[in-house]
């Protein structure tokens, strides 16, 4: 067992943890861990834009765009969290700028912006042109920039670093009021050097969660192989609540049967959804912003197209975005990488043919609950000193129900950079908390027994049974039954996985232990979201009832709380105690949400 | 690690018309020593210098020839289409049809050549 | 957990093993050469290879496409052409430009593929020493050569070409 | 304002659809897969392994190696994550030539022959499809891919124009997958060449208006192991996934370089 001493541990090279590194590298000693090289994250995949009320091109101001944000969110978002990313999205966009990022420009050379789902000018009144872009690759560029920066501030990288355990200990602390609490801290986490199967323990003053989302608990999904819920999960079993896991968004136009993803942008630039009778069938759900309403909306409206029979392609399962009136020219500039996405994997040519589409399994607007500070929370209010945790990990919340289009790439580079600063605020000053006894038990006795399991069952076996059942049970439309219906397969799934057997037996680069690894972070999640999902008899944003096909502020204005409670059982499910967080409200009443 | 039976890289005609100049290059790199050394003979005397270049003479030789200044032409014309890529802002982007045209170049010279060089040969042979 | 007495430490960690852990083959030999050496060579190789074609293609041309071709060529010709300093000069330049041209090639080609130091140098050793005696030998052969050779009584030898008798 | 070439007409909100082509039953095929394998802890031999597999029309190369991780052999060993070409994580050689696993349908691959996949050449080979990617990064790190402009900064954003911001865009393309670099003959001889992919980046750098270092990159690239060495294979224009000129960039960098130094 090697030990590493740092002030700040970065759990995460993807845009939240590289903008925190920056932050944090340049004032305290930090590392970075990463299950994979820094570039692979999937940052890099985010297509469209980062919005910020700049107003290169139009009349734009942050407080417009934290009411779409609200509204977007349907109006479960945390609005003093709004207004914080809102307004430091300004800074956040020339920031990067000033690292370099290559943003298109307009022909004064101003950053350009454009369209995108949800924003809107004057509280909706009309599309409004808010998000900076480098062409289709806006992620991208904000992954290879953040890297370029951790590259000239000497950011220490530990690659291919898988953090298994997250170590925390608990003291007896005391309230303003005087009443006392357990409260955790952060001693620091448990590593697995991929290359060679060693395990490394770092002791941080600050530990930094940034380890992105939980995509592959669904079968259709834009997410990348490798975003399988770990952070979520090990604060989950650190004994951290998880805030509004039932809200998952699905991205409306992931490439029919595959889930990879075709930017909002395109529709941005004017690219439209139509049926199978070449209907542009948004105008009946969102006359006033059409195609460019919210996710939720649009997903939903597409799924119910295909459900009336109106879907397109032999099977009518999915319908098409139609980008066959815009110019040539105007495509390639403004939409390279989503054309060729079109040919590669589809073989179709989007100048002349529509291409098909259909919802795929997005992003998580859930996590670990964090406060404006990006410092984690261990119920709804007591911050555990020292952890931190920032991006799709984290549910701030800033985008309640459902997340706007743009507002990710926002909500990484706003608070990845809050998360570098109070960790190596926090640093400067804390001490270090002594780390337990045998830290690597737990995780030496997890990898042993799946090394020596000859229980034959397979991981990959498991995690398609889990994903399918999610697919079809837990999608854009959900029910009691259907939910039902999900978590009995989840538990059997997850008595099965006690007998996974692993084939590769050896040290280095052992993907396949890995992947059973991961499976069990992805069981873990499935049932929280499950069971959260259950919990909460409404529809709102991404989480559609059709029990319950209408918001209910009254008994629903509420942050879902998930902890895990051996002594606890939630409508059945033994081990999980929900409980709820009162939603931050400044400005903004609920309303209908009309687009 | 052993390197056994990995597959050979099946790069692009840029990368086989570098490898023809890399190894045509080394051909002539080492005529020219020779010829510059038979070439020399003439300081020594002239039955010797015309000893040596009776050899260029005989018709293995003459096969000899044809490959020599087959090497000659496809570096040269190659060399020429890797300056073009070298300082023509286009030369990228036609890399492959100028390579085309070196070839059809070397076929046309090299057909021309060995015609004529054969005719002279025989000519001259049947002179003796 | 509980807390209990810390594992006994190193000072400040252990260094990020895989960002700096590198192959040693890997680690650049030349940490800054800093002339421009290679670069005129990149340019040399440009500049002397357009010559090259015309001298060469001349040189062929002459040599071996017309008159009698291959068999014109006897010390008679070599004699007639080196008669005329225009030709000594195009000779002299083939020389030198093929030379460095081709000796530069072959310097690259070492670099590329001889990796370890010893025989790089060894290589490169014995390539110089080739390219400067066949330079040295190809001069001194254009500037001293004398086509009217004559035996010791002052008689043109036979194989003396035809202009001597003008001489 | 910047208004995309023009503001597209509002679209019909009905159209008449052609049948659209395609689709149907997607077809199913057989293919012989050969993964070159290589594990240090069980081995020193590097050996051929074969598989048959039943795939579809939509699944890449990547499809197949995940059909046999999955189903067959768990130690079949590789790096993926984004799956559709953005990531970088998945270069490999494919039938000679690299190309990222993810981005190669089968259906395109003559199927009549066995598929082979090799790691990419050049760099040490850690297991099986693995490669060391560090020295591949060590390169990039040296040509100091990273803005640096000594002048204040403004209050808002570095203004740029469309055409200078045009200028560097296809090397912004950059995934750092290596496929360039370790396709490139010369990086192949001893590891010493900074190679395509380090002087693509410096290229973003270089011709972007807004970066002052530009002389600096220059001055590491014009090192015996820098620009000179590029001899213009193009294997590194094939290889890249991202269709980046890559060639053309190294022109443009020895050009400037000899721009410099004139």
């Amino acid at each position: 067992m090697q030990v590493h001493k740092y002030d700040v541990v970065i759990v995460g090279a993807g845009g939240a943890g590289m903008r925190a590194a920056i932050e944090s590298g340049q004032r305290a000693h930090t590392a970075v861990l990463t299950k994979l090289y820094p570039t692979r994250s999937h940052t890099g995949a985010a297509q469209g834009g980062m919005c910020a009320a700049l107003a290169n091109v139009e009349e734009d101001n942050w407080e417009w765009h934290t009411f779409d944000t609200v509204k977007g969110g349907d109006y479960l978002v945390d609005q003093d969290a709004a207004e914080v990313m809102a307004k430091e999205a300004i800074d956040a966009v020339l920031d990067l700028e000033k690292m370099g990022l290559p943003f298109n420009r307009t022909p004064e050379g101003k950053i350009d912006q454009r369209r995108f789902g949800g924003h809107t000018r004057d509280h909706g009144k009309a599309a409004v042109r808010r998000a900076c872009y480098a062409a289709d690759r806006t992620g991208h560029m904000i992954l290879q920039t953040l890297y370029q920066n951790c590259v000239k501030h000497n950011v220490e990288f530990y690659n291919e670093y898988y953090v298994l355990d997250l170590l925390t200990v608990e003291e007896e602390a005391t309230r303003e009021d005087g009443s006392t609490y357990m409260q955790k801290r952060t001693a620091g986490v448990v590593s697995y050097d991929l290359a060679n199967g060693e395990i490394h323990v770092f002791q941080a003053k600050s530990v930094v969660f940034a380890t992105g989302g939980l995509g592959k608990i669904f079968k259709t999904t834009s997410n990348a192989h490798t975003l399988t819920a770990d952070g979520m999960a090990l604060a989950y079993r650190a004994g951290i609540p998880l805030e509004d896991m039932e809200f998952v968004q699905f991205h409306p136009t992931g490439l029919a049967g595959l889930g990879i993803l075709l930017s909002e942008a395109a529709r941005g630039e004017g690219a439209i959804l139509r049926n199978s009778e070449g209907e542009r069938f948004m105008e009946r759900y969102a006359p006033t912003i059409k195609d460019l309403a919210p996710r939720d909306i649009v997903a939903r409206s597409m799924a119910n197209e295909v459900r009336e029979g109106r879907g397109a392609g032999p099977n009518k399962d999915y319908v098409l975005l139609d980008l066959t009136h815009l110019e040539p020219a105007h495509i390639d500039a403004k939409l390279p990488d989503i054309t060729e996405f079109a040919r590669t994997y589809l073989g179709v040519e989007p100048y002349t043919e529509p291409v098909p589409v259909f919802p795929t399994c997005h992003y998580a607007m859930g996590g670990v609950p964090t406060n404006v500070k990006s410092e984690v929370l261990q119920d709804n209010d007591t911050v555990v000193p020292g952890l931190f945790a920032a991006g799709e990990v984290a549910c701030v919340s800033v985008h309640g129900s459902n997340r706007l289009g743009t507002n990710s790439l926002l909500d990484i580079n706003v608070f990845g950079k809050r998360a570098g600063l109070a960790a190596a605020e926090y640093a400067a000053t804390a001490e270090f908390v002594d780390i337990p006894e045998n830290p690597t038990e737990f995780t030496e006795n997890q990898l042993n027994a799946m090394r020596a399991s000859t229980g034959g069952e397979r991981t990959a076996t498991l995690r398609s049974e889990l994903q399918e059942t999610m697919d079809a049970n837990m999608q854009v439309f959900r029910s009691e039954e259907t939910i039902k219906e999900a978590l009995a397969v989840i538990a059997d799934l997850r008595k099965r996985y006690k007998n996974v057997q692993i084939q590769d037996k050896g040290k280095r680069f052992n993907l396949d232990l890995l992947e059973a690894v991961e499976l069990g972070f992805l069981l873990d999640m499935a049932e929280v979201m499950t069971v959260a999902a259950l919990h909460r008899k409404e529809s709102r944003g991404g989480h559609y009832r059709e029990d319950f096909p209408e918001r209910d502020d009254e008994n629903f204005m509420l942050h879902s709380m998930m902890y895990l409670d051996p002594e606890s059982s939630t409508d059945g499910t033994n081990g999980i105690r929900a409980d709820t967080k009162p939603v931050v409200f400044t400005r903004y009443e609920p309303m209908e949400r009309k687009y | 690690m052993t390197q056994t039976k990995g597959t050979l890289y099946k790069g692009s005609g840029g990368m086989w018309s570098w490898v023809g100049h890399r190894i045509t290059g080394v051909g002539i790199f080492f005529f020219l020593l020779v010829h510059v050394l038979d070439t020399s003979l003439v300081r020594v005397s002239p039955e010797a210098y015309d000893a040596v270049i009776g050899a260029y003479k005989n018709p293995i030789m003459i096969i000899g020839e044809i490959g020599l200044v087959g090497a000659i032409v496809f570096h040269a014309f190659n060399g020429l289409r890797i300056i073009l890529v070298d300082f023509w802002s286009k030369g990228t982007r036609y890399h492959k049809q100028m390579l085309w045209a070196v070839m059809g170049l070397w076929v046309i010279v090299m057909i021309g050549f060995t015609a004529r060089h054969v005719m002279l040969f025989l000519d001259g042979w049947g002179g003796f | 957990m509980t807390t209990t007495d810390s594992v006994a430490l190193p000072t400040q960690g252990i260094e990020a093993p895989r960002s700096k852990r590198i192959d040693p083959k890997y680690l650049r030999r030349s940490s800054s050469s800093s002339s421009s050496f290679e670069m005129a060579g990149w340019v040399f190789m440009r500049v002397s290879g357009a010559a090259l074609v015309v001298l060469i293609f001349v040189h062929l041309w002459v040599n071996l496409m017309v008159g009698e071709g291959i068999h014109g060529v006897d010390f008679g010709f070599v004699a007639g052409k080196w008669a005329n300093p225009v030709w000594q000069f195009w000779d002299l330049t083939m020389l030198w430009l093929a030379m460095l041209h081709g000796g530069n090639g072959m310097r690259t080609i070492i670099n590329d593929y001889a990796e370890k130091d010893s025989t790089r140098v060894w290589l490169k050793s014995i390539l110089t020493l080739s390219v400067v005696v066949i330079i040295v030998l190809g001069t001194m052969v254009i500037f001293t050569f004398e086509p009217c050779m004559v035996d010791n009584t002052g008689q043109l030898l036979d194989s003396a070409p035809a202009f001597c008798q003008n001489v | 304002m910047s208004t995309p070439t023009k503001e597209a007409a509002e679209p019909a909100s009905k159209i008449d659809m052609k049948e659209s082509g395609g689709g149907g039953e997607v077809p199913s095929f057989e293919i012989t897969l050969q993964v070159r394998r290589y594990d240090p802890e069980f081995s020193d031999e590097a050996r051929w392994d074969e598989w048959q597999l039943t795939m579809y029309g939509t699944d890449r190369v990547l499809d197949a190696l995940h059909k046999v991780k999955w189903n067959i052999d768990g130690s079949l060993t590789f790096r993926r994550s984004c799956a559709h070409g953005v990531c970088g994580s998945d270069a490999m050689r494919i039938n000679g030539r690299n190309r990222l696993a993810c981005k190669v349908l089968l259906k395109d691959l003559d199927t009549s022959k066995p598929i082979m996949v090799e790691p990419i050449k050049g760099l040490p080979v850690e297991k099986d499809l693995i490669v060391d990617m560090e020295p591949f990064f060590q390169s990039y790190r040296e040509i100091m891919p990273f803005m640096v402009n000594n002048s204040p900064a403004p209050t808002a954003e570095r203004l740029q124009s469309p055409e200078d911001r045009e200028r560097f865009d296809d090397t912004t393309k950059c995934i750092l997958c290596a496929a360039c670099t370790s396709s490139c003959p010369v990086f192949w001889t001893d590891g010493q060449y900074f190679g395509p992919a380090a002087i693509v980046n410096a290229h973003r750098f270089i011709f972007d208006s807004r970066d002052d270092a530009g002389d600096m990159r220059l001055e590491v690239l014009n090192d015996k192991e820098g620009v000179w060495r590029c001899r213009t294979t193009f294997n590194c224009t094939d290889a890249c996934p991202r269709g980046i000129e890559v060639t053309k960039a190294i022109q443009e960098v020895k050009r400037a370089v000899l721009t410099r130094s004139m």
